[in-house]
């Protein structure tokens, strides 16, 4: 579904990604693991045009879709959920989910779309006409979930769902991953504080100084002493 | 002692809904965009000297005529702007100081371009409303009502528009976070650039419904453009409703001061009051958008 | 740009200046013009140095400067002081002005910081008209139309033979410059750049961004007020018509040309400025026109000005190879 | 490179000298007028004016056999290193043999030009510009102003105020200035006048320009009930909306525009609209009848040329260049500086209206041939119904009592 192919990513002067290659088939759950700061943000941005400066080649559905802008690709059902969730601070609950459903191709599903996400989140039903500023880390993470999944995609880039979450709701995370993907959306995850998910990973990428030093399995990834360390690292 | 309170109070109603209608669109690019907007008195010229230009076509008579053709060539001339000067630079570190050095070149092209078009002396279009309410002493013209809804239906509107109206929210979003609005699939470029032009046509607005109170002359804009800015900064810069109570308190405070202390106290106090305000919020009244 | 390319970029220019009078000192007008660019330089460096390294919005740097001229006029004609002392009380008072101004609004974001001191540009004008001015000596309405002559050492400079004048002016304008230099070189220029780069980051340090930028906030009005000290001495004679929007402006395209934050573009910006400026002046009209469209254009296509094409010339060769 | 600048640099000043080389058979006549900014108007009225004379005189085979050539100096807002930079330019400069300005400094242009030789005429109506003259009368010499103080002029207009035939029915005046040099010196002067005939000031404001919103000044107004209100503020944007919100509830009060009556979009604007306002012009032509068929013709070539009616200070203007040709006729010499200076301050000129005289403060007194003109709207024109001084009727021509006050 999606295929990078020596992909190149520059933050002003600052090259960032190097010859960066990977797949993630339909239907599948890829992790990307690695050290902080070394890149895996970008590719997400970078597959969901949010990434200025970008060479090499990125496919979608066989498509070429470099240097196309976000708006086009999400249109397309490409989605990026932030790990600083970037949600709209003063709108309410409900206004931020509707904003999710801003591309065309997401208008009219945007009833069917929204009475999944409340099933998928009930916290969020009860609590539509709050602002997003007054949430507590939990809930607008489930909120940025939910507002990425509003836009319809059949491919998810979620970036970081742990972040500032509290231990006992990461099992909650990693369960919603999953039902996501049962409902056939193909994702990559950047996510490595939360053993569950990687155990969901059909296969796993390591990402180390803006290259792939790794492609394998879980099983591949524990049998390699220097990934154990990342691991042990969590 | 009475009626001249009142009278106080009808002027100071009147001006502030004039500033009101001036300071939305200002604090709309700012709120939307942190562009600030030297050439904002000169898009208020601008709109004054189309219409100047419109009347003086034979098959033009009213001013709904004139609106309608007005709002057009505004709308396209600040897209344009946006597109062509403000756009090229948001990609740079120091783009804030830039946009205003370049909003004030702007600024100093179009005024002295009017003077050399249309000559250094004002110009005046035909009222669109005549007569007047009469009680006793108590008088109020109908181009002052004509005024006051004016301006406050449109920011009326205008906040409906962007409450309720996916557009609308589009445009919130983008203002109160970019990035989180470019992932969900906002154009934020052309959000900047429909913003600006937005504001453009409601300054533009502003010029022709005041030009045939006010009058039209090449410098008139800068007046409104500091206005505007007291105004935006005093109720918070990109807050609608902070600008809203803003214009109305200046405009009461204006006209108590001038009709207290005298009219040359006004902008002292205006900036004292100002100044008092920010140091205790320095965000302005109401801070942020909504 | 490194600072040992500043010193000598702005060692050349100074040398070059220095031997201006040789071509024109039998010519009065073009004097004053180069002296009006000394003038300008200092005041436009002062601003840069508030807005482009320290990054504040100020733009009081007019009024700052009107204030001075005042001061100094006022001090030297009603207490008698010689004006060589009172130029330095004034910039004394406008430093202090300066501080008073910028204790409340160095505080405030971006636009706010503009406006505030904008604000001060604009009551200044009321206010030196009206009775407070008035009753400290401004004339009012009138201005001050006669104001004691610079002297220094019992010689009295006369606009009627501008060699000696524009060497005192040029000898202020280089020494007001190496203070701007030695400031972008020391700590506070490196806490700037800090500050530019990332206002938490440099708190983290132990950087006070309060505290510098109040400093250099009282440096610059200091410098500025004392320029307009100057500047009343020479001119002889002070009117509050100095606040128009035309200096203002004038300033601006100063920074546009010389490229903001890239000192000493300020000092090449004022005289590529004033001498246009002065060259367009029989266009009428035309000359705000122009102005406004080359604002426009540079910003556009020489985004940091003459410096920074010198710095691209420059450094082209070395960025081919880094890449 | 910097070097490279540096050339450029010297190149570029070095194209002012040379700008000033061409033509050497003429007579340079330098013109320092407010060409762009807040005061452009003004600088048209007289440059107008200026021309006018200057055309003339070429036309008519130039000065001593030369043609004059204005070299023209934009003066913008008058800051006084730009009133300097124009006399530095003009006369040390191009070195012409007069300078013809109108509004130029209000006493900095004396300083300015006083430096040098040349004959210098100014239009500046202002006492501050007197006492410079009179800190050194010889130094300043070459300084004639076209027309009498702020001083005078206030003064001309309380006697007329008080020589209508119209019976106040109150002693209460109100004066509202514009906060420049012009308005306080008026406004203080007529103050000044009230109170010496016990007349009461109720109330004396300053107001700054671009103020276009009377309301709280229109408020103690309707409280005071004045019998006279007084406007002096030079510019029409202000003058008319204070009459048109001040006509939504007029108080019985005569309304006196002073100077500000002139800028041409007043009557312009309002047509008949403005008839009963009152206002000055001073070293004016009284229109719409001149009151010498010289003055006549001259109206007319001037409506021919600039198809309208001559404003404020295009005749003065004119008159200037005229005075300052003669001299020069006389004098044999457009070189001899002093003597055209000294011929001009001892012999006069006699223009179309008849002689011009300048005082030993080298100001064109308002009286004798030249006076005040004092000016009533009346449908929708400008009508001269006095002079002064001495205060006296013109012509046929009556003060009629404006239509918004009811006895």
């Amino acid at each position: 579904m999606i295929k990078l192919v020596d992909v190149n990513a520059y933050y002003q002067d600052f090259h960032v990604l190097k010859n960066v290659s990977l797949e993630v088939k339909k239907g599948q759950v890829v992790v990307m693991l690695g050290p902080n700061g070394h890149g895996k943000s970008t590719v997400l941005k970078s597959i969901c045009g949010l990434v200025e400066k970008v060479t090499g080649l990125m496919e979608y559905e066989s498509e070429n879709i470099t240097g196309m802008g976000s708006e086009k690709l999400v249109n397309m059902g490409i989605t990026y959920i932030a790990e600083n969730r970037e949600l709209f601070p003063q709108m309410t609950v409900l206004e931020n989910l509707k904003l999710g459903a801003y591309s065309r191709s997401a208008r009219s599903h945007e009833k069917d779309n929204l009475e999944k996400v409340f099933d998928l989140f009930p916290r969020l039903r009860d609590r539509q006409s709050q602002s997003a500023a007054t949430m507590s880390g939990g809930e607008a993470r489930m909120l940025a979930i939910a507002r990425g999944l509003m836009s319809n995609a059949r491919f998810l880039a979620i970036d970081e769902p742990s972040l500032g979450l509290q231990p006992n709701l990461r099992d909650e995370v990693a369960k919603i991953i999953k039902q996501i993907n049962a409902q056939g959306i193909t994702l990559l995850v950047v996510e490595q504080n939360i053993p569950q998910i990687t155990t969901l990973a059909d296969k796993l990428y390591v990402l180390e100084e803006g290259r792939i030093s790794f492609e394998g399995s879980r099983e591949d990834a524990l049998g390699n002493d220097h990934l154990k360390e990342i691991f042990l690292g969590m | 002692m009475i009626f001249e309170i009142a009278d106080v109070i009808i002027s100071g109603l009147i001006n502030g809904s004039v500033y009101a209608l001036m300071a939305v669109g200002l604090t709309l690019i700012y709120g939307v965009s942190k562009a600030f907007n030297f050439a904002y008195g000169s898009f208020y010229s601008l709109g004054g000297y189309i219409a100047f230009l419109l009347f003086g076509l034979s098959f033009i008579n009213n001013y709904f005529l004139v609106f309608l053709l007005a709002v057009p060539i505004l709308l396209v001339f600040g897209y344009f702007v946006e597109k062509a000067l403000v756009a090229p630079l948001r990609k740079r570190d120091d783009w804030e100081i830039k946009v205003m050095m370049i909003t004030l070149g702007l600024a100093l092209f179009l005024d002295n371009s009017f003077q050399v078009i249309f000559g250094s002396r004002m110009k005046s279009l035909p009222p669109f409303l005549e007569g007047s309410f009469e009680a006793g002493d108590f008088y109020l013209s109908h181009q002052d009502v004509g005024i006051f809804f004016l301006s406050i239906g449109g920011i009326l509107m205008f906040r409906w528009f962007l409450n309720n109206t996916r557009t609308g929210m589009s445009v919130r979003a983008v203002a109160q976070n970019p990035a989180g609005a470019q992932i969900v699939g906002i154009p934020k470029e052309f959000v900047f650039a429909a913003t600006f032009a937005i504001s453009t046509v409601m300054v533009g607005m502003g010029g022709i419904l005041l030009a045939q109170k006010y009058f039209i002359t090449p410098m008139g804009g800068w007046d409104i453009l500091v206005k505007a800015w007291v105004i935006t900064a005093f109720g918070g810069m990109g807050s609608i409703r902070g600008g809203l109570y803003a214009a109305f308190i200046v405009g009461m405070l204006e006209s108590f001061v001038g009709w207290y202390f005298g009219m040359t106290w006004t902008l002292i106090v205006l900036f004292a009051v100002l100044l008092t305000t920010l140091a205790v919020r320095p965000q302005g009244l109401m801070g942020k958008w909504g | 740009m490194d600072h040992k390319r500043i010193t000598i970029l702005l060692a050349v220019i100074w040398a070059i200046v220095a031997l201006l009078p040789l071509f024109f000192g039998g010519t009065n007008f073009i004097m004053h013009i180069l002296i009006m660019c000394l003038i300008w330089s200092v005041v436009a460096s002062c601003w840069d140095l508030i807005m482009g390294f320290a990054g504040i919005f100020s733009f009081g740097q007019v009024a700052f400067f009107v204030m001075g001229s005042y001061a100094s006029a006022i001090i030297s004609g009603q207490f008698g002081i010689p004006p060589i002392f009172a130029v330095f009380i004034a910039g004394g008072i406008t430093a202090a002005i300066g501080i008073l101004v910028g204790l409340p609004c160095l505080k405030l974001k971006g636009a706010y910081i503009a406006l505030v001191t904008f604000a001060v540009h604009m009551i200044l004008e009321p206010v030196l008209k009206g009775d407070i001015g008035r009753a400290i000596g401004t004339g009012g309405t009138r201005g001050l139309l006669t104001i004691e002559p610079m002297t220094i050492f019992g010689y009295t400079f006369t606009t009627a033979s501008p060699v000696p004048y524009f060497y005192l002016f040029f000898l202020v304008a280089v020494v007001c410059s190496v203070i701007i230099l030695v400031v972008i070189k020391s700590h506070w220029g490196t806490a700037f750049l800090a500050l530019k780069d990332s206002q938490e980051f440099a708190i983290c340090l132990g950087v006070s961004a309060f505290k510098y930028k109040l400093m250099v906030f009282a440096l610059t009005s200091f410098l500025t007020g004392m320029m307009g000290g100057f500047y009343a001495h020479y001119v002889g004679m002070l009117s509050t018509r100095m606040l128009g929007i035309d200096l203002f402006v004038t300033l601006m395209v100063i920074l546009v040309i010389g490229g903001v934050g890239k000192f000493p573009g300020a000092v090449i910006g004022a005289f590529i400025t004033i001498v246009v400026n002065e060259l367009l002046s029989p266009l009428g009209p035309y000359r705000p026109i122009t102005m406004g469209a080359m604002v426009v254009v540079l910003v556009l296509l020489l985004p940091d000005g003459i410096v920074g094409l010198f710095e691209r010339l420059f450094s082209k060769n070395k960025h081919s190879i880094t890449h | 490179m910097k070097k490279a600048f540096g050339i450029l640099l010297i190149l570029a000043l070095g194209l002012i000298p040379a700008t000033a080389l061409w033509a050497n058979d003429t007579i340079k006549v330098g013109v320092p007028l407010a060409m762009t900014g807040p005061y452009t108007d003004t600088g048209d009225n007289y440059w107008k004016g200026i021309k006018m004379a200057i055309d003339e005189i070429n036309d008519n085979g130039g000065l001593l056999g030369k043609q004059l050539e204005p070299v023209r100096f934009d003066t913008q807002e008058f800051a006084p290193e730009r009133v300097m930079q124009g006399a530095d330019y003009l006369c040390g400069q191009i070195d012409v043999d007069s300078v013809h300005a109108g509004w130029a400094g209000w006493g900095q242009d004396v300083r300015a030009y006083g430096k040098y030789t040349a004959p210098f005429f100014a239009d500046d109506g202002s006492q501050a510009a007197v006492d410079v003259f009179n800190e050194d009368r010889e130094q300043y010499k070459n300084i004639f102003q076209l027309t009498d103080t702020g001083i005078n002029q206030a003064q001309s207009m309380f006697n007329v105020l008080m020589a209508l035939p119209y019976e106040y029915p109150n002693k209460k005046a109100v004066i509202i200035t514009a906060d420049d040099a012009w308005g306080t010196e008026v406004g203080d002067t007529l103050k000044k006048n009230f109170k010496e005939k016990g007349w009461d000031v109720a109330m004396h404001e300053l107001v700054p320009y671009g103020t276009n919103q009377w309301g709280p000044l229109l408020t103690q107004i309707r409280r005071i009930k004045p019998a006279i209100i007084h406007v002096e503020i030079v510019s029409a944007q202000e003058v008319i909306t204070f009459f048109r919100q001040f006509m939504q509830r007029p108080t019985n009060s005569i309304l006196s525009y002073g100077y500000s009556l002139v800028p041409r979009e007043v009557v312009e604007t309002m047509g008949k609209e403005a008839d009963g306002l009152l206002g000055e012009v001073p070293t004016a032509m009284p229109t719409p009848e001149a009151p010498t068929p010289e003055a006549q013709a001259w109206l007319d070539k001037f409506e021919t040329i600039w198809g309208h009616l001559p404003q404020a200070g295009s005749w003065a203007a004119y008159s200037g260049v005229k005075a300052w040709a003669t001299a020069v006729e006389a004098v044999g010499d457009e070189k001899n500086h002093d003597a055209v200076s000294d011929y001009i301050a001892t012999k006069g000129y006699k223009g179309e209206t008849g002689w011009w005289k300048w005082d030993d403060d080298h100001v064109m007194r308002a009286g004798g041939d030249v006076p005040i003109a004092h000016y009533q709207v009346q449908n929708g024109e400008m009508v001269a119904i006095f002079t002064d001084p001495p205060t006296k009727p013109y012509k046929d021509y009556q003060f009629q009592v404006p239509r918004w006050i009811k006895q």
